[in-house]
């Protein structure tokens, strides 16, 4: 041990002894614990009971298919939401009890239920949850998925890469569930307050959990950006110029350049503050030549791109669905890649407003205002543009775009709300107030909606049906309604002056308020429930919604140009890309044949748990490096190191899938196709309005076996 | 997928080496540095030769990054200069930014360069150490 | 305006790409590494910053000033091993250009005993640091410093090692496409390590004398 | 055109507070403390405030319109004629770069007027104030320590704890730091925050408008105190903030470099009725704390300190009989 600690330590456990085993002492923890272990006990039943494990292994666990990588991800970002919507409604029900010096207490509280030591890791965990293990794997996950379809490619440039990269954030994700139980959680806020977070403050386990979780997430999506933009700019298909690259591709580009850039500035911040707590160094510390606020700095150097890193998938999301859902096409196609990019060049300059109270010289402050109100230009031209996408179209108001105008207008909202942060005047009013909490959870909400939209867009490509509406529109609808009643009466308190992270608030005037968000919290709550049966009724109903490989009927760019479900090589022969929005333009001119036969065979990486490995002594790694266990520490790095170098002998990594194969995997597939693309009625052909059927449902099949082919797929 | 058939050593990345930039990198390079370290040695003022000496030193980046990274325009290149030509501006803004918020902040929040020992009652030196 | 940027003849358009040949697979493994390797450029240009911000007066509570203790000329010497080192590894890529394995092997060998030379050098220099109470843990601008060194030494340390697997693959495999993205990417890692290390001499041992 | 200016910024004012006005209707308007400034700082901040929201309002409402109106013409079945094929026009991009070109133009104008109006180091609000008063202005050193404020008057030689009281009208120059992590200083009628960082000298300034009991408190995340981190600060007339210093300076209880040291200790003030005051400060309190905290001295927290809170307020209650505080 370098650096003097509180409590015990042994050598063989580290700073791990019984009285860290919070779920047997904590009351709430120990019903957690409970319903998490039983769940845990569930899922094992279930598969060992259905004899599942090894399809498991084999079609999941070890796969380097980009459409089931993305879906692990999608899987983690899901679970991991839920868990982060748990921790928001902990803080509003203890701040809808805890107010005012007669409030009662419960558990050990002065007032409400949870002591500050216990709200401290909910809000930390909160937000750490919700950007890095929800937002962040769910975004990278429909990356993943869509962008080499949409750029007609196989697979990833690395499909290697690809999934020690899922497994790395898996690994980071189980390393914050696991504070849960063991030890606890950082107590400081998700983005970690220096010097609060050095050891004299924060002596717990606490913040190295954090620490060693975040960078095992940061390691994983810089890797997973890397990837992306290697395989947009080298592996598209033949044709596919720049500026006929899907707009979705394009955001991508745009936020994986932003990712691939800032993500390093993060480890740095994270990785001094783990050398002041480990070894002792002073970059952070208050005295002896540390400097606090260099964190600040270079944590939101990175922090600020980072919410670029999330809101340009969602802006490319919202320029897919709007346009197949107005039938027509995207308004301003280059303007929009101009904005994705100049918002993700401008985050840059930005992060400074973070710390506008740090009591920087005005010249600063004022620079850094009037960057941050820069990044209002491309995002407002991006508004308009969508709003001219659905002008002189034909609107359909189906789920994918009813989430999309949802994101829309938050979108409004949080961008003026937005612009009052960027008035340093105001900020100084508010800056660690309620109503920049406000501010940011409807940009999250635009997020969040646009994730719900692209789940419900793509969802039938990659599993070959729809998800029902009548569910999906409560759940819609009761967002839309938890999201009023959460966030109207918190930015009125904003404007009130409260302040973020209190366990007490000490003004009975703000509890009409608070009472207020508690009941958007029950509509969220309700619209949880609508969610769980939007997905159950869809796949109890999955026969009866089979689609083709255009589910919509008006999609525009390549991903619509293979089956629904994807193969696993996505195209038996690599599309040549002619024009932008290429699908719409095939449809055009009559173009929907699907395939013509003839197939070649094809290379593709085979499948490999080294990953998957790997991914688990990264964990075991952060996690001895979190109780300060030092043989597991030497022995999981030994392990790493030795697996890198004895896998990069194996030579034995391809497989090639030979065409009668490829032949028999597309008769299957050609089964379900729809009837739509066999009659070949192109979508705009019929010239006037109304006539031409550019929207079809299939018809519901009577066997339940999907829907009668053409016959000529 | 592809490149099975074709020998690894024809790929425009193998046949770029080039003994004689990489001969004269090294000497370039050499000389430069020792240029700057007589500069240092020199006893010049110290802002002239940290004037000098950032200036001997992006010289020799360039060069380098030309000579040895081989970041030029040719077609298996091209991407490896985008991408630099992309950080560059990062960088600057990163180390730049940082050096001109702090350097205000600095003259506003400190009270004294405190150079003397560490406090006697402290505990966050080396006495808390082991 | 059209909807599609181009306008091809939908009568004589290809639509699907026969007997693709696939992606440039060497092409994209080393682009790939050159983008790990700008991020590691930004993991410095972020260390760089905190050691301009750990650099002022009140930083150097309890420690000596750098010019107290830096050492220019220990890393000139070090500047030449590692150039030299460069260099040889640049003949090794050289020989595999001309597809002779003893060449490789034996640049490569050599390469990797001058970065012995240099990590040699650098440790000395810093155990005899620390050996004068002039520790990472003294103040907040000495951790800055050594956080870069070390940094940079770590990443010696890696070439160095990834020289040996290497050495061995050739052996096993011989000049196979996955040796020879390998050994590119070794270039572009090891060439860098030059390139840092130029910023490391300036702006922190000659600029560290004087400042 | 100044005319002209200031027809646009009243009817940007009166837009934004007819919308405040609908925003809030309903609702009491108790409490919501940003929106009644009572200092000079303060009401600047709600000025720039208003004009901010009013332009932004100007651009935002119009455009949720036309969103609407898009959606609504053109939905399928409705009134609005189906183009689509059109999908570029360079009158309508001029004009979607142009507007919110323009508007970010004249919001950076505002806010850089804005930071240098209310500038915490030297706010131009109060540097006028001062010279038409000609009054020479108070100093008040905070110390934030965890978790309670210290208010040393240099001047007057006193220090209170959570209790700030200062003269109507007169200006109030602030020194802050603090003695183990960040906390933000914030009085929300009166002044915005600034960091009140360990090992850090920031600077504040206000000026009270009208006599009143005025909230005040740290923003920033310092630990398990935060949420009791509170102060009460008092506006009094200028005869009676004398009567309450010479009441103050007879305390006989002293604060000295040792038992400031004591002081400092992690200390959560809940329910407290008394708070500690001082009738004599050693001088250069401020400095010393500043210094120690440059060298490396820390106030550490327990480990898992307020796991059971109620515990721990219980042992605080005696360590505190004891003396230890």
């Amino acid at each position: 041990m370098l650096v003097h600690l509180q409590g015990s330590w042994s050598p063989a456990l580290g700073r791990l002894c019984m009285k860290q085993l919070a779920f047997l002492h904590v009351p709430i923890l120990e019903y957690t614990f409970a319903v998490v272990a039983l769940l845990g006990l569930a899922a094992v039943g279930a598969v060992t009971y259905f004899g599942k494990w090894k399809y498991l292994w084999r079609e999941w666990l070890t796969t380097v298919d980009h459409k089931r990588i993305g879906i692990m991800y999608i899987i983690i970002g899901l679970v991991m939401l839920l868990r982060g919507f748990a921790d928001a409604v902990m803080i509003r029900l203890q701040q809808d009890m805890a107010i005012g010096p007669h409030s009662p207490g419960y558990m050990g509280a002065v007032h409400g239920y949870l002591t500050p030591f216990h709200i401290g890791q909910i809000f930390s965990a909160h937000g750490m949850i919700m950007i890095v293990f929800a937002a962040t794997p769910l975004l990278v996950g429909l990356m993943n998925i869509i962008v080499p379809i949409q750029i007609g490619a196989r697979d990833m440039a690395y499909p290697y890469l690809n999934a020690l990269g899922l497994w790395l954030t898996g690994g980071g994700a189980a390393l914050v569930m696991l504070s849960l139980f063991i030890g606890n959680f950082a107590h400081g806020g998700w983005y970690g307050f220096l010097p609060y977070f050095e050891l004299p403050y924060s002596p717990g386990v606490g913040v190295d959990y954090w620490m060693w979780a975040f960078q095992l997430s940061a390691i994983g999506t810089s890797l997973g950006s890397i990837n992306l933009i290697a395989t947009i700019v080298k592996m598209r298909a033949p044709g596919m110029t720049w500026m006929r690259l899907p707009i979705f591709t394009w955001a991508s580009l745009s936020t994986n350049l932003i990712a691939l850039t800032s993500f390093p500035v993060l480890m740095v911040a994270l990785a001094l503050v783990g050398m002041d707590r480990y070894l002792g160094t002073h970059f952070y510390t208050a005295g002896m030549g540390g400097n606090l606020m260099l964190y600040n700095d270079l944590f939101w150097i990175w922090g600020h791109p980072e919410v670029y890193f999330l809101i340009l998938p969602a802006f490319g999301i919202m320029s897919e669905i709007i346009p197949t859902f107005s039938e027509k096409t995207l308004f301003g196609y280059a303007t929009m890649v101009i904005a994705s990019f100049a918002i993700g060049g401008v985050s840059w300059g930005v992060w400074l407003h973070h710390f506008f109270t740090m009591a920087a010289a005005p010249s600063v402050n004022s620079f850094y205002s009037i960057t941050t109100m820069l990044v209002g230009i491309p995002t407002g031209v991006k508004i308009f543009n969508w709003i001219f996408t659905m002008y002189r179209g034909r609107v359909r108001f189906e789920l994918p775009m009813m989430w999309a105008l949802l994101a829309l207008s938050l979108l409004i909202v949080g961008g003026m709300t937005g612009m009052m942060n960027a008035f340093a005047s105001n900020d100084y009013m508010w800056h660690n107030g309620i109503f920049v909490v406000a501010h940011f959870h409807m940009m999250v909400l635009v997020i969040a909606s646009s994730i719900f939209g692209a789940v419900e867009y793509w969802f039938p490509k990659l599993f070959g049906f729809k998800l029902e509406q009548k569910w999906g529109k409560w759940f819609f609808w009761f967002m839309v309604l938890g999201t009023g009643f959460v966030f109207v009466p918190m930015f009125i308190l904003g404007l009130a002056g409260m302040t973020r992270r209190l366990d007490y608030i000490p003004y009975t005037a703000w509890g009409p308020y608070l009472h207020l968000e508690m009941v958007g919290i029950g509509l969220y709550g309700a619209a949880l429930l609508f969610f769980l049966a939007h997905l159950y009724v869809s796949l109890r109903d999955r026969e009866s919604r089979r689609v083709g490989a255009d589910a919509w009927g008006t999609g525009r760019s390549v991903e619509w140009m293979t089956h629904s479900p994807v193969p696993s090589y996505n195209f038996a022969l690599i599309p040549h890309i002619n024009a932008r929005d290429e699908w719409a333009w095939r449809k055009d001119n009559g173009l929907t044949e699907l395939h013509p036969g003839d197939y070649e065979p094809i290379h593709m990486p085979k499948n490999t748990g080294v990953p998957l490995v790997l991914g688990a002594f990264f964990f075991t790694l952060a996690f001895g490096l979190t109780w300060r266990i030092w043989w597991l520490t030497a022995l999981s790095t030994a392990a790493i190191v030795i697996m890198i170098i004895v896998r990069s002998f194996d030579t034995d990594t391809d497989m090639t899938i030979p065409p009668n194969e490829v032949e028999r995997t597309e008769k299957r597939r050609s089964d379900r196709a729809s009837d739509f693309i066999a009659t070949g009625v192109p979508p705009y052909a019929g010239g006037p309005v109304g006539t031409a059927t550019a929207y079809q449902r299939l018809p519901e099949p009577a066997g339940g076996t999907g829907a009668s082919s053409g016959g000529r797929l | 997928m592809s490149g099975h058939a074709a020998n690894p050593l024809h790929h425009p990345e193998v046949s770029i080496a080039n003994g004689k930039t990489y001969l004269a990198n090294f000497v370039i390079s050499v000389a430069l540095m020792t240029v700057a370290l007589l500069v240092v040695l020199s006893g010049m003022a110290p802002f002239d030769v940290f004037l000098v000496t950032t200036a001997i030193g992006g010289l020799t980046v360039i060069i380098q990054s030309y000579l040895i990274l081989h970041t030029d325009t040719s077609r298996g290149q091209f991407w490896h200069t985008f991408s630099l030509l992309l950080f560059v501006p990062l960088f600057i803004v990163t180390i730049g930014l940082t050096a001109w918020m702090f350097h205000g902040l600095y003259q506003r929040t400190m009270i004294m360069p405190a150079r003397s020992g560490a406090s006697p009652m402290s505990l966050h030196t080396r006495a808390g150490t082991r | 305006m059209s909807a599609h940027s181009t306008a091809v003849d939908p009568k004589s358009a290809s639509l699907w790409a026969r007997h693709y040949p696939g992606h440039d697979v060497i092409g994209t493994r080393t682009f790939g590494f050159w983008l790990y390797m700008l991020t590691d450029a930004m993991v410095y240009a972020a260390l760089f910053a905190s050691l301009v911000v750990l650099s002022h007066a009140s930083n150097m509570v309890g420690g000596p000033a750098p010019s107290e203790f830096i050492n220019p000329r220990v890393a000139y010497e070090e500047t030449i091993a590692l150039f030299a080192s460069v260099l040889t590894y640049g003949l090794a890529m050289v020989s595999l250009k001309k597809g002779s394995r003893r060449g490789v092997t034996g640049w490569i060998l050599l390469s990797a005993l001058l970065g012995l030379v240099y990590l040699g050098l650098s440790v000395a220099d810093n155990v005899n640091l620390f050996q004068h109470g002039i520790t990472p843990q003294t103040n907040g601008f000495l951790s800055a410093f050594f956080a870069i060194i070390i940094y940079h030494a770590v990443h010696i340390v890696v070439g160095v090692a990834w020289m040996l697997v290497m050495l061995l693959q050739i052996a096993k495999e011989g000049f196979s496409q996955n040796v020879v993205y390998r050994l590119i990417n070794l270039r572009l890692f090891w060439h860098f390590q030059a390139v840092i290390w130029v910023f490391v001499f300036v702006f922190v041992y000659l600029q560290g004398v004087v400042l | 055109m100044k005319n002209s200016w200031k027809k646009v910024r009243h009817g940007a004012t009166l837009l934004a507070v007819g919308a405040l006005g609908l925003f809030l209707s309903g609702c009491s308007a108790r409490g919501i403390y940003l929106m009644h400034p009572e200092g000079a700082i303060s009401k600047t901040s709600f000025h720039y405030f208003l004009l901010d929201v009013g332009i932004m309002l100007l651009i935002i409402v119009p455009t949720t319109l036309l969103a609407i109106w898009a959606t609504m013409r053109y939905r399928k079945g409705g009134h609005g004629a189906y183009q689509p094929q059109w999908s570029h026009s360079t009158a309508i991009e001029i004009v979607v770069w142009g507007i919110p070109l323009i508007t970010v133009g004249v919001l950076s104008y505002l806010s850089v007027k804005a930071i240098y109006a209310v500038n915490p180091y030297n706010p131009e609000v109060i540097a006028k104030a001062e010279k038409k008063a000609g009054s020479t202005p108070l100093e008040v050193d905070v110390i934030a320590t965890d978790w309670r404020w210290l208010f040393v008057y240099p001047q007057q030689h006193i220090a209170t704890t959570n209790q700030l009281v200062v003269p109507r009208g007169i200006p109030v120059r602030f020194r802050l730091t603090s003695t183990s992590v960040v906390n933000d200083f914030i009085i929300p009628q009166l002044v915005g925050m600034i960091d009140v960082m360990p090992g850090m000298r920031t600077k504040q300034a206000l000026i009270a408008d009208h006599r009143g009991n005025y909230l005040g408190f740290s923003a920033d995340y310092s630990g398990a105190g935060l949420s009791w981190m509170h102060f009460n600060t008092h506006v009094v007339g200028k005869r009676k903030f004398q009567a309450w210093v010479s009441s103050i300076q007879k305390t006989p209880q002293s604060l000295s470099y040792k038992g400031f040291n004591r002081f400092a200790r992690p200390y959560i003030p809940v329910g407290q009725k008394t708070q500690p005051i001082f009738g004599h400060v050693k001088p250069g309190l401020f400095d010393f704390v500043v210094r120690e905290v440059m060298r490396g001295k820390t106030w550490n927290t327990p480990m898992n300190m307020t796991e059971n809170m109620v515990a721990y307020l219980k042992k605080q209650s005696k360590l505190q009989k004891e003396g230890y505080y």
